[in-house]
């Protein structure tokens, strides 16, 4: 009921909003640009009244300086240098190579561009509204007096970081490039990978006030088009003042944003991405931030790592399942240490009940406080230990980790067995990166569980969460998929990591067309000794 | 016997408004009787009241009066 | 008008009956007191005797496609008796879900948990089924074949466990019991694991492709059973004549596991293996007869009536019998007895009707 | 919409769940016992109490603290044992175990419970009425050990091993390792409740002695207690049974002494495998049980000079190891016959293969019994001699 009431509020509060942006922008928008020059700088100038770091250049060129144009640019985005060499040049002193009595109209911007601009990536404006958006772009503008039309010249000089490792999916074996801040650079890396004109890239601008380029990148025939469609709709929807990070619209397209697990992947590595891409996903590339989304995500994509495919099939097939036995761990751990020792003590050896107890004698606290109380402090570590810098940071583990465990236990506020168990379950969480979450959320949920009705509580949740697990879904794929709903031929990538060439196909959930998704042809296996290999002798 | 309150002013408080909203009168209507019966029986059980089993009454029919019955062991 | 819309596959059919019949796998330990060690033989005789009325359960699916019990009713027996049968039909869900949930209230109560309140383990557990319900049949019938490993995987692995403990010669004499006995437990087997499968009629209308149907049904019904059957043969090997005294056969003989003084105290799995595959079932009661009420009173959705059910089956589980030892009695009296009509008169007399009358008519079938 | 009424049902849900669970904390319903509170039994024993005839419980409860400590430190309070008796009295186990409370304050935690001992003089007034409890309470394991003392039960739970650290898990050890020789076996609950509930069969179990030398008290194994129903009517020394475990095919391992009946000395061996398969026989109302053992060994130890590592040799000794069986086994036989105890469980043999005749031997099986024959046919083989081919003994000189 509240719910409702409030939506209905929020909802007649962003009516008015937009209506009101619509009276005050509306003058400009819809203002051509007039031929006067001193007209439109006067106009331009009234938009952008307050910011002090635009440039407005005023000059005269032709033969005998009798063409009047200026220059708007602002000076923390353009590169001086190029706006010096490959306009305000040309169009002051290359003119003058021309022959004079070529006669040529300077007044209209196509002949200006045409025969004077040495940039390539120009844009005619005639909207002054255009014209702000470019210039708030970082685009240079040349307006010349006479002309109803302005040009829009990309010289904008980006400052980003070069291609570097990325911090949070480091490898043993793959390669080290990681997307980066400026889209371009990231699309480029992408580029590089696929070199395929069915690669397409699609363009949005998201936010208001932002204006944020937002970029689908898919193959076409490969990618499922009601899958790019109901991207494009979702996209379309969010209408918001910024996007600062790619993790706004993952919010906003999102299948379940209550639920606890992600259903939006997201990844810095290019190869991960272009893997999915080639895969029949659609990824989405956001200017600002190295993290690229894929949809549609599943549950079994979280166990899956670059390298397992970089590496031969059998220790990453072991590192899989070990993957899933730390995830498993990490939501379970505490639980199951409370449910046995408080509720089902005669499910343990007895030499191990024994040993607990001895350890337990002294501690004050009921069980499930103790656990809590642990897991508590650990999250206090982490993020303190996260946030602080990397010097001080190890510090705090060191103090945190060591210190406080060994005087607790000493101290006989913790049991040591208890230590282990949470210090096991915190590492490995770990394991999982993309589950870490989820993990830690669950962690909670089931030890509360646990405390209330051990064992029972527990596969109650458990159950629980398979089936909401099983309920969800990303972008039209069941999450669970290949395990629920059950399809034998795509498990050989689920729990274990068969070798490649046996894996001839897309996964069938993700693809457009089910019957033609081969990636390679069936039968690669090699074999070395099947031809006549003369070379033997 | 407060839980038991809790609980059923919860599954009001989760069920009520959808129905009320998406305009279900029908099943607005079966789900009182419903719920009326189930508190009904969760305040007897509560306070300790003997809820009549229906399997007695079935065993005292098919057993008793109708006279199948399996020999006991 | 149909009130499910979601659709299952003939292999979550498939799933969906071995589950279903593989949770019954506590519920041979009702049969383990009246027939003791030639369980086995009943469990078979069960299965060769319930095929065919299965499959005239199957029949009359095929027959009235996309249809659910209550509307089968309806169409066959007409508004007024339909909607009589109808009642005794949900009465009949009622009562096995109810079972079902004090079940494994009974199980944590004896054996795992004893200290913990009863009523708090039947909400709770009612609670993550109407859950499950609320999902909706999909959700269940594509989880089914997780449970099917479970109820699969348990058994054997036990069995595997106390192979070294088995002694086979608890199979004989092998016919010694009188026939009463063993008439007695067959009846309790058509009835409990096998009987039930009344309920898929109400799920068979969901099923999208209708070919297909019997051979899934079949081969879920033989993989169930062989689980049970795996259950059963593990507990006479094991425990010998003292299976009838125990109240559970299956944990007693996993407590028997004592492999290197490591793999010991096993019962858990039981314990987990019985409390999944009752939630697998109740949850599936529970859907049906959520559906089955709305149907009956023509509502457009089951879930307004999910909380309520739950509410009232909760208080049926806890007060409906007095103590196990009631249960157990009145479970292989008159708890089988009077489900008969209802599994094994109904259903074939159903199709004897409709195949006379030529049902199903298009657009709403006349009575009888 | 049916899309957005799943995510309605999807919120309704996860909200309901939260509320239960906020309820149930709320509420404190948990029946949980914290491991602090446990009193951790590891072994039982019952006793009759001389002055009341009640009965006597003793519990055998672990003191963590002290289990911790290392043996050497030894420091700290207390006399240094790990475990507690407690006794506690009543007129049914039950009662008893509850009176023990008084004096541990936390209640008995018996899951872990490993062996439970019976004293004798309770043992010959039958132990129906006391087991009871052992295998109904749900803590109890079918797998715990029941043992007979030979004296008192609270003796043999006293006496405190040199190397374990707790009496009843050594005797549990001790038990469980029983194949070494074979001259006990290993009867845990379940077996026991299941020899009970036979019409013919006779339980067993192992008894437990208690040896004084001086201060130190040491606990031995002095073969299998038999009982008739549920009555302790007498006792199967070491090589009754084995005689027994031979017919059952229990035997693990052992040694098997051979003399040498025109030279001296005698030779050992170490039975390896030991198979065997009783066939009853009904020949006009006559029984006879054709008892096949296969039994294979290795040479252990020979205290002649003589090579025995040649065919003739060999042979003598299969022949001579099986009839040192064949009189194990009719001594247990003899004795079973003596106490007119079925505890081969020839009965149950009888019953599961003709069990049409059955019907009519089970009344005067008492009877019958004493006119079985046992009809066995053994078959030994020598496997190897281990490290030796020859004794180390001055070369004989040729002839």
């Amino acid at each position: 009921m509240f719910r409702y009431i409030s939506k209905v509020i929020r909802y007649l509060s962003l009516k008015n909003k937009n209506a009101s942006q619509d009276t005050t922008t509306g003058k400009v928008n819809n203002e051509p640009i007039s031929s006067d020059l001193k007209r439109n700088l006067e106009v331009i100038k009234g938009i952008l009244r307050d910011s002090s770091d635009v440039t407005f250049h005023e000059f005269n060129f032709g033969h005998d300086r009798r063409f009047k144009g200026a220059l708007i640019f602002i000076n923390s985005l353009a590169d001086k240098n190029e706006i010096h060499k490959n306009i305000l040049q040309p169009l002051m002193y290359d003119v003058l190579l021309l022959k004079k009595d070529a006669n040529m109209d300077f007044t209209k911007i196509d002949t200006v561009s045409k025969n004077l601009i040495s940039i390539t990536d120009t844009q005619k404006l005639v909207l002054a509204s255009d014209l702000i958006d470019h210039l708030l772009a970082g685009a240079t503008i040349l307006l010349v007096d006479g002309a109803k039309e302005a040009l829009a010249i990309k010289s904008q000089k980006v400052e980003h970081r070069g291609i570097e490792e990325p911090g949070t999916e480091a490898v043993v074996r793959g390669p080290r490039e990681g997307f980066n801040e400026n889209v371009n650079v990231s699309i480029a890396l992408i580029r590089r990978k696929i070199k395929d004109p069915d690669l397409c890239i699609e363009k949005f601008n998201i936010g208001e006030r932002s204006k944020t380029d937002v970029y689908i990148v898919y193959i076409k025939n490969v990618a499922n088009p009601k899958l790019i469609e109901e991207i494009r709709e979702r996209l379309d929807r969010i209408k918001i003042d910024a996007i600062l990070e790619s993790g706004y619209i993952e919010q906003f397209i999102e299948d379940a944003p209550y639920s606890i697990f992600p259903t939006v992947s997201n990844s810095e590595k290019p190869d991960k991405v272009v893997s999915k891409i080639l895969e029949g996903r659609a990824a989405i590339l956001v200017d600002g931030t190295p993290f690229a989304l894929v949809v549609p995500m599943l549950f079994i994509e979280s166990f899956q790592s670059g390298e397992d495919y970089y590496s031969r099939p059998f220790l990453a097939s072991i590192m899989r399942l070990i993957r899933f036995l730390s995830y498993i761990i990490s939501a379970l751990g505490p639980a199951i240490y409370v449910a046995l020792t408080v509720f089902h003590q005669e499910l343990m050896p007895t030499q191990l009940l024994i040993s607990i107890a001895a350890g337990r004698e002294r501690v004050p606290f009921p069980a499930i406080l103790e656990a809590s109380l642990m897991i508590f402090t650990f999250d206090i570590l982490r993020e303190a230990g996260v946030r602080l810098p990397k010097a001080v940071g190890q510090t705090v583990g060191i103090v945190g980790a060591l210190v406080l465990g060994q005087a607790s236990v000493e101290a006989g506020l913790i049991s040591p067995i208890m230590v282990i168990v949470v210090s096991s379950t915190a590492i490995a969480s770990f394991a999982v990166p993309a589950q870490t979450d989820s993990g830690t959320i669950l962690r909670y949920i089931y030890l509360a569980l646990a405390g209330l009705a051990g064992g029972f509580g527990v596969i109650m949740g458990l159950l629980a969460t398979l089936l909401h697990l099983a309920s969800l879904r990303s972008f039209g794929t069941p999450y669970l998929w290949p395990i629920v709903p059950l399809n034998f031929s795509s498990l050989k990538d689920t729990f274990i990591r068969m070798p490649l060439w046996t894996m001839s196909k897309r996964p069938s959930a993700v693809v457009w067309d089910e019957s033609d998704n081969y990636r390679q042809s069936p039968g690669l296996m090699p074999s070395p000794y099947k031809k006549d290999s003369g070379g033997s002798k | 016997m407060i839980l038991l309150i809790l609980i059923y002013i919860a599954i009001l408080l989760l069920s009520v408004p959808g129905l009320i909203k998406r305009k279900e009168w029908r099943e607005l209507t079966f789900f009182s009787v419903l719920y009326i019966i189930a508190f009904v029986l969760g305040l007897l059980y509560v306070l300790d009241i003997p809820v009549p089993s229906p399997m007695k009454a079935l065993q005292y029919i098919i057993a008793d009066v109708l006279g199948i019955k399996y020999p006991q062991q | 008008m149909r009130i499910e819309k979601g659709n299952i596959c003939n292999m979550q059919l498939l799933f969906l009956i071995t589950g279903f019949v593989q949770s019954s796998i506590s519920l041979i330990d009702f049969t383990v007191v009246i027939t003791e060690h030639q369980t086995w033989m009943v469990i078979l005789a069960g299965l060769v005797i319930a095929t065919p009325f299965i499959l005239s359960y199957v029949a009359l699916a095929k027959r009235f496609p996309g249809m659910n019990l209550i509307q089968i009713n309806d169409a066959v027996y007409g508004r007024f008796l339909g909607k009589v049968i109808s009642v005794y039909y949900i009465f009949f869900l009622m009562m096995t879900l109810s079972f079902n949930i004090l079940d494994v209230g009974e199980l944590y109560a004896t054996f795992l948990m004893p200290d913990t309140p009863f009523i708090y383990l039947l909400i709770f557990f009612t609670a993550t089924c109407a859950y499950a319900v609320t999902k909706g049949l999909e959700v269940l019938a594509r989880v089914s074949h997780l449970f099917v490993v479970v109820g699969i995987i348990v058994p054997v692995s036990t069995f595997l466990l106390l192979i070294d403990q088995m002694d086979f010669s608890n199979f004989l004499p092998f016919f010694e019991l009188p026939l009463i006995r063993v008439f007695h437990g067959i009846h309790i087997m058509l009835s409990i694991p096998f009987g039930e499968t009344i309920v898929f009629l109400m799920i068979m209308g969901s099923v999208n492709k209708t070919e297909g149907m019997v051979k899934n049904t079949l081969t879920g019904l033989l993989i169930g059973t062989s689980s049970l059957l795996i259950a059963a043969v593990r507990n006479t090997a094991v425990l010998g004549n003292t299976e009838a005294i125990w109240t559970s056969p299956s944990f007693q003989s996993t407590r028997l596991i004592d492999i290197g003084t490591v793999l010991t105290r096993m019962d858990f799995l039981i314990g987990i293996a019985q409390t999944v595959l009752i939630f697998f079932k109740c949850s599936l009661f529970f859907y049906a007869l959520a559906v089955a009420v709305s149907q009956l009173f023509g509502l457009k959705s089951y879930l307004p009536l999910v909380l309520p059910l739950a509410g009232i089956e909760v208080i049926i589980a806890a007060t409906v019998f007095q103590s196990p030892v009631d249960h157990a009695a009145i479970t292989q009296d008159a708890g089988i007895i009077y489900s008969v009509p209802l599994m094994f008169v109904i259903p074939p007399l159903s199709l004897l009707i409709a195949k006379i009358c030529g049902l199903p008519k298009p657009e709403r079938g006349k009575g009888v | 919409m049916t899309k957005k009424i799943n995510i309605k049902i999807n919120i309704l849900t996860s909200k309901l769940v939260l509320c239960l669970l906020m309820l149930f904390m709320l509420s404190g319903c948990s029946g949980g016992r914290e491991i602090n509170d446990l009193e951790i039994v590891i072994g039982m024993g019952v006793d009759k109490d001389e002055d009341t005839g009640n009965i006597l419980l003793t519990a055998q409860v672990v003191k963590e603290g002290e289990m911790e400590k290392s043996s050497g430190s030894g420091g700290g309070g207390g006399d240094g044992k790990a475990f507690w008796n407690v006794t506690g009295t009543g007129e049914s186990v039950f009662e008893s175990v509850r009176q023990i409370t008084h004096k541990t304050g936390n209640r008995l935690f018996v899951s872990h419970n490993h062996v439970i001992i019976f004293g004798k003089d309770l043992a010959s007034e039958g132990l129906q009425k006391y087991i009871d409890f052992f295998l109904r309470a749900h803590e109890m394991r079918p797998t715990a050990i029941i043992l007979i003392a030979e004296g008192r039960a609270l003796d043999v739970m006293n006496a405190k091993p040199e190397t374990e650290k707790l009496p009843a898990m050594n005797i549990a050890k001790l038990v469980k390792t029983y194949g070494f020789t074979s001259h006990f076996y290993k009867v845990n609950m379940k077996d026991f409740a299941s020899c009970l509930m036979c019409d013919s069969r006779s339980p067993i179990a192992p008894l437990v002695g208690v040896s004084k030398d001086g201060d130190n008290k040491d606990i031995y194994m002095s073969g299998m207690a038999v009982f008739k129903n549920d009555k302790m009517v007498g006792r199967l020394n070491e090589d009754e049974t084995r005689g027994l475990l031979w017919v059952l095919g229990k035997v693990k391992s052992g040694v098997l002494l051979i003399s040498f009946p025109n030279k001296q000395g005698k030779a050992a061996f170490e039975i390896l495998e030991a198979k065997s398969k009783v066939i009853p026989e009904i020949k006009d109302g006559k029984i006879v049980m054709h008892v096949k053992i296969k039994a294979e060994s290795s040479l252990s130890e020979q205290t002649t000079a003589e090579d025995l590592a040649t065919i003739e040799a060999f042979e003598k000794m299969q022949k001579a190891q099986a009839e040192v069986i064949r009189q194990e086994i009719m001594a247990a036989f003899d004795k079973s016959r003596e106490l007119n105890a079925d505890v081969f469980g020839f009965g149950e043999m009888i019953r599961k293969k003709h069990s049409n005749k059955w019907k009519s031997l089970k009344d005067k099986w008492d009877e019958i019994y004493q006119t079985i024959e046992l009809n066995t046919d053994i078959e030994v083989k020598i496997q190897k001699t281990d490290l030796l081919k020859k004794p180390a003994s001055p070369k004989k000189e040729e002839k």
